[in-house]
């Protein structure tokens, strides 16, 4: 946690819980700031991301709904456009493509098609929740997607840290954010200060470990397998830098390109399909700069070609893990 | 159902068919009389406002015929009713939305026709900074919330700005208008009874104009009436004649005083007919085929003339009212539409710098 | 509305609150006697297929408790008369299209207990071949087209299969099973006014077992019965007891005839409980919360106790029919179930060849 | 029209003309061939290019419906899974998007979710309709969405021929395929023989103009400008080889890599966003295979990272053209 200044009331806190902890110091302190979305008097449907939220502010301010994802998040966004800053729950990314005309169409060119001077300041709050057998309905997470989409800020948290702090700063931001948590990573710890004010426009990608032989660049889920994989490679003497991308449009390219300037070598690893996705951005940013210098070596990893599996047998060559990571970054080093 | 037994469903008025309402019935008849009510003062403004829309919407249909204006415009000639009779009861801190037809909405709030005019054209000055053309009308100021062209998308967006004025506690309440075609949208389903369900003060106010783009509503819904989804959500409802601005104006009174009160929402089905093909300027020809014979009978069911006669008969305005007030806002609207056409375009620097909050800077690092 | 007026727009039946249906209102009461139609013969099998159902959902349910089962199981135990009362006016060529609690939907059409299992265990021999789960089943010999977790997203499918039942010509049908939450969804609303324009032969039966997950139906819609959107929409409906297995057979029965004679769309309203957690086995906890007193309530209007009562009553089957039946049943059960648990894997290859029609020879290329 | 056999019956057909040709030759000789969607009683709505096919077909095969695109979507899914093979007309992308949750994650995976044995032979068509003012709301093309999603097969016909044979082929393919065709193309001609069936499965990209300085890489409405920038650009001596893409999933990245190794520069042109596109998929299938060889010079052209604008005085900024094309293409050779 380079250059993190510590507070005294530092604590260690689980992603799940540091989620939590985003939403209450958000109702707490901006009475402007309500939740909406399937699941949210329950104290199971959203992980413990959210427990007893509607007990603790009221159910006024944080409101279960009707089987409505369209409806919802439109709703949402119209409030947003009313002074609100309400955060829509999508308990799965792919329950939320219902919701893909308000998303896409209406909240990320809103301020565009009236001026530029309207704001929507909706976050859409998606939860990346696949494996256990769920099968290929339940298992998207298509942030390249919403990575393609100008108008729309588009974050996902690797660590416990960042999944509060960048739901703070989604919230606190003036245009329409996807922030999408993995349920992979509820039970990451971290310690952290207390909650405060957190500026998104200033967030870009991260190196979270400094390396001089192969750049690793992950996402939410993957930035963690790519943190196992540097340690891994550590042990065999390959020095792995290891770049967090935090958020992903508008992309911060420059900080991914600088790696590759210092390795030479890049593997994009993303929870995600290959064709046309991140993996494919992180290439074509690192290939069109350098296409005068020097080769650059380059290698994605991402799902199969296929829907996400159930059968437990599949989902094991389906989701890769780091010694896959690891496996690709010896082969550009070697 | 018997009156009694629509009251308590909460139904304010609602036909089996349109066939059953009397002024829209026979074809060939002529339209009924206006009722004005014992104060007609308010409606020789709503008169006038009227006649604003249509003068208005009538220059820029001269305007896509001469080729000057590009973008899709779809006019609402012959549907000036709902909105002035709406609009009567609004205040500005209230919220309204509309869609692809929704000039008549956003000049009934403001009359602004230069904004109009110059967004239309696509020019800086215009209400959306020339960025969303006659599809994309905005007047917060107003009151007006936005309007955009994919049907049935702004639907949810007033339920949430309802939500937000019943947080606000201020009274204030949301207005969501949309044609028929829009109730066959999810979105709209879905948002009736997130409304209910929020509690949320919102006038749904469908202007059924029987006709989404070139298919006819018998062609796509069982029934031609749609305030059945309102029955169906526990909304009050009332389906109304849409050329009779009194009787919007007093349906939609009554429904906005029950939701400044605290009430929930409220459903408005006017029922009315556009003169102009579904997009763009013709009377003679819409979406690519003949006009039918529809529209003579709709014209003499006129909202305009229909209200200025009964002004007229009252003795509140004089026989040549309409053309005085015709010519005199013909004056303002050429003087708006000249300086419309002068006005500059956006800087080429406006594509990237309206599309974030911080002016694009993320977009460019 | 009286009964004449239901029947002139179409209701079979219809109450404005589930409090107003006699079985169903009094929350401590016992369950209503089930009155057998003059041949009872069908509801002899028609029980023995219920207590498969359940047997076999048991068992699932043991097989998740046990840790053996991983994939998501919504468990339908409580809920099996509708399945098996619609089915028996069934044949193979009709298509019936299920949701995230499709078990007993399956179940009524195929008795296939091994296809389940392996399915459910991720067995290359499942129904699905392992590719699918217990919210993914399809068995298309027996008429079962599919079941899918998306909520409300096989509601068009079956409106479309019913097109195509049409074009064939063949008085086919199709039945689209869902819950009371899918009705909250837009494709709910659209698939309804959609069937009606096509004169679609589908029957949309909604399984109202008052729950979406954790959120009982008072929190998510202004009424606690659905078939209101069925009237919205023209289509005849019936809401009716979902554990009166006799009662549902009559109403699907003449509805599916009606069909079969080259009618539209109907509706079919089944009230019923699900005994346990929204997904997994557990009777106590629901969705992280604790189970409510309804639990025992509905219990004492168990479909299968309530049947087995009116068959023996009536000397059809004897005193202790429904332990002998399970005990027969449990045999077959736990034979498939080990031979599931025998069962292989899909193979690696699997992944990429099963995406598309040409063995994704496109995708490795 | 390099290879092609021509019969007789050649005829010059425009591409709209040529849609409809399509919709005839699979009406006439497939009864199991229906359509679907909005607009299809008008002889307007969709252009030229199904114009009077319900008088000609009758309505119970050429059906016009409510304005309801995810159970229209979803309808005609249901009639393929039983015997049928409807085409779903979408008169804009845009619209197309609510129909999303039936596409990506119904259609795409159908085959895969149970078992891969069942067919989901469902043709989307969808429109790109854009340009003239219509804003932001009336533009998207979004294909480089669909053609991240594994089971869906994408389409992008750039030429009249490719517009009827793709259609043909799309329809008789035993997959959902999703077809795109551009209003910007509906005047285009070219001389074709009588329609006859075609096979989805052999068709990949082509080259359809050689040249050995530069690879211009087109679909649908780019290969236009990327032929028209080829012919400029030959003027000056550049020799550019055009690369048709054609089919975006399963996406033909060798024709490309080919292409690449010969001129060892390519532009990737694409009438969409850019970050997570269609053109940074090109970039990177040429990078991560080249990254041992000599370095390749690789250039993205995009739309701007804003929704497309109404104003023509920026909708001239936000659509490029043949010349753009042609000075990025001077730019990696010079
Ligand atoms: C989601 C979507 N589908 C289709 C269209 C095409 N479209 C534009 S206006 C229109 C007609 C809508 O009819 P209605 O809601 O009755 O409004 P009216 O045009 O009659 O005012 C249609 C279908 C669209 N803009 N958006
Ligand atoms: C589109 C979508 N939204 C949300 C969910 C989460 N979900 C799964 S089952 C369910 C409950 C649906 O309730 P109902 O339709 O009544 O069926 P029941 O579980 O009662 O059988 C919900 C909300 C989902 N699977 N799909
Ligand atoms: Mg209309
Ligand atoms: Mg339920």
């Amino acid at each position: 946690m380079v250059g993190r200044r510590e507070r005294v009331t530092a604590m260690i806190t689980s992603y799940g819980a540091a989620i939590r902890d985003g939403f209450e110091y958000l109702l707490d302190n901006h009475p402007d700031v309500f939740t909406i979305g399937q699941g949210l008097w329950s104290p199971w449907y959203v992980g413990s991301s959210m427990t007893n939220l509607d007990k603790q502010f009221g159910v006024a301010r944080v409101i279960d709904t009707p089987v409505s994802e369209l409806a919802t998040t439109g709703a949402a966004l119209g409030a947003a456009l009313c002074g609100y800053r309400p955060i829509v729950i999508h308990p799965r990314v792919d329950f939320m493509l219902l919701a893909t005309d308000q998303i896409v169409t209406q909240a990320a060119k809103w301020r565009s098609m009236f001026g530029g001077d309207v704001s929507a300041p909706v976050t859409i709050r998606a939860i990346i929740n696949r494996g256990g057998e769920q099968g290929a309905q339940h298992s998207q997470a298509l942030h390249s997607w919403f990575a393609h989409i100008p108008g729309l800020r588009v974050v996902m948290p690797a660590t416990a840290r960042d999944a509060r702090d960048l739901l703070i700063a989604s919230v606190l931001n003036d245009d329409p954010v996807l922030y999408l948590d993995d349920r992979w990573l509820y039970e990451e710890q971290e310690e952290m200060p207390a909650p405060g004010p957190v500026r998104l426009e200033g967030q870009g990608a991260r190196v979270i470990r400094e390396g001089s032989d192969v750049t690793l660049v992950g996402c939410g889920y993957t930035t963690k397998l790519c943190r196992e994989a540097a340690e891994a490679l550590a042990t065999e003497g390959i020095s792995a830098e290891v770049v967090d991308l935090r958020v992903l449009n508008p992309l911060d390219g420059e900080t991914v390109i600088q790696s590759a300037a210092k390795t030479n070598r890049v593997v994009a690893v993303d929870g995600d399909w290959k064709s046309c996705g991140l993996a494919a951005e992180i290439l074509a940013l690192v290939a069109e700069r350098r296409s005068n210098d020097t080769p650059v070596r380059l290698a994605r990893i991402t799902h199969p070609d296929a829907p996400a599996p159930t059968s437990k047998a599949l989902e094991r060559q389906f989701y890769f893990s780091a010694t896959d990571v690891a496996t690709q970054a010896r082969r550009l080093v070697g | 159902m018997t009156p009694a037994q629509r009251a308590a469903q909460g139904v304010t008025d609602m036909p089996a068919s349109l066939k059953d309402l009397g002024t829209l019935a026979e074809a060939g008849a002529h339209h009924a009389d206006i009722e004005l009510p014992p104060d007609p003062t308010p409606f020789v403004a709503a008169l006038e406002r009227m006649i604003l829309i249509r003068a208005a919407e009538e220059r820029i249909a001269d305007a896509c015929t001469e080729g000057l204006v590009k973008c899709p415009a779809h006019l609402a000639i012959g549907q000036e009713a709902p909105p002035v009779g709406v609009t009567m009861h609004l205040r500005k801190t209230d919220r309204v939305f509309g869609g692809h037809r929704s000039h008549g909405h956003f000049l009934a709030l403001t009359g602004d026709l230069h904004g109009l005019f110059a967004e239309t054209l696509g020019k800086d000055t215009g209400v959306s900074r020339g960025m969303g053309g006659s599809m994309h009308l905005m007047a917060r100021e107003h009151g007006f919330y936005g309007s955009v062209p994919i049907v049935g998308a702004t639907i949810p967006m007033a339920v949430g700005a309802a939500l937000a004025a019943k947080m606000d506690g201020d009274g204030d309440v949301a207005v969501s208008y949309f044609g028929d075609g829009a109730t066959e949208e999810g979105s709209f389903h879905e948002s009736l009874n997130l409304a209910v369900m929020l509690r949320a003060p919102v006038l749904f106010v469908c202007e059924n104009n029987l006709f989404s783009s070139h298919l006819h509503i018998d062609l796509r819904q069982p029934r031609d009436s749609v305030a059945r989804f309102a029955v169906a959500n526990d909304i009050p409802c009332a389906c109304i004649d849409g050329n009779d601005v009194v009787e919007i104006s007093r349906v939609a009174g009554e429904a906005i005083a029950a939701m400044r009160n605290g009430g929930g929402p409220q459903f408005l089905e006017c029922v009315t007919y556009r003169w102009r093909g579904h997009v763009g300027p013709r009377e003679d020809e819409d979406v690519g085929v003949k006009r039918k014979d529809d529209l003579a009978v709709w014209k003499r069911r006129d909202p305009i003339a229909r209200l200025a006669a009964a002004l007229i008969k009252a003795g509140r305005i004089p026989p040549r009212a309409v053309e005085d007030i015709t010519r005199r806002l013909q004056n303002d609207i050429e003087r708006a539409w000249e300086q419309a056409v002068r006005d500059p375009y956006p800087p080429p620097a406006a594509l990237l710098e309206r599309t974030w909050s911080d002016g694009g800077s993320a977009s460019r690092r």
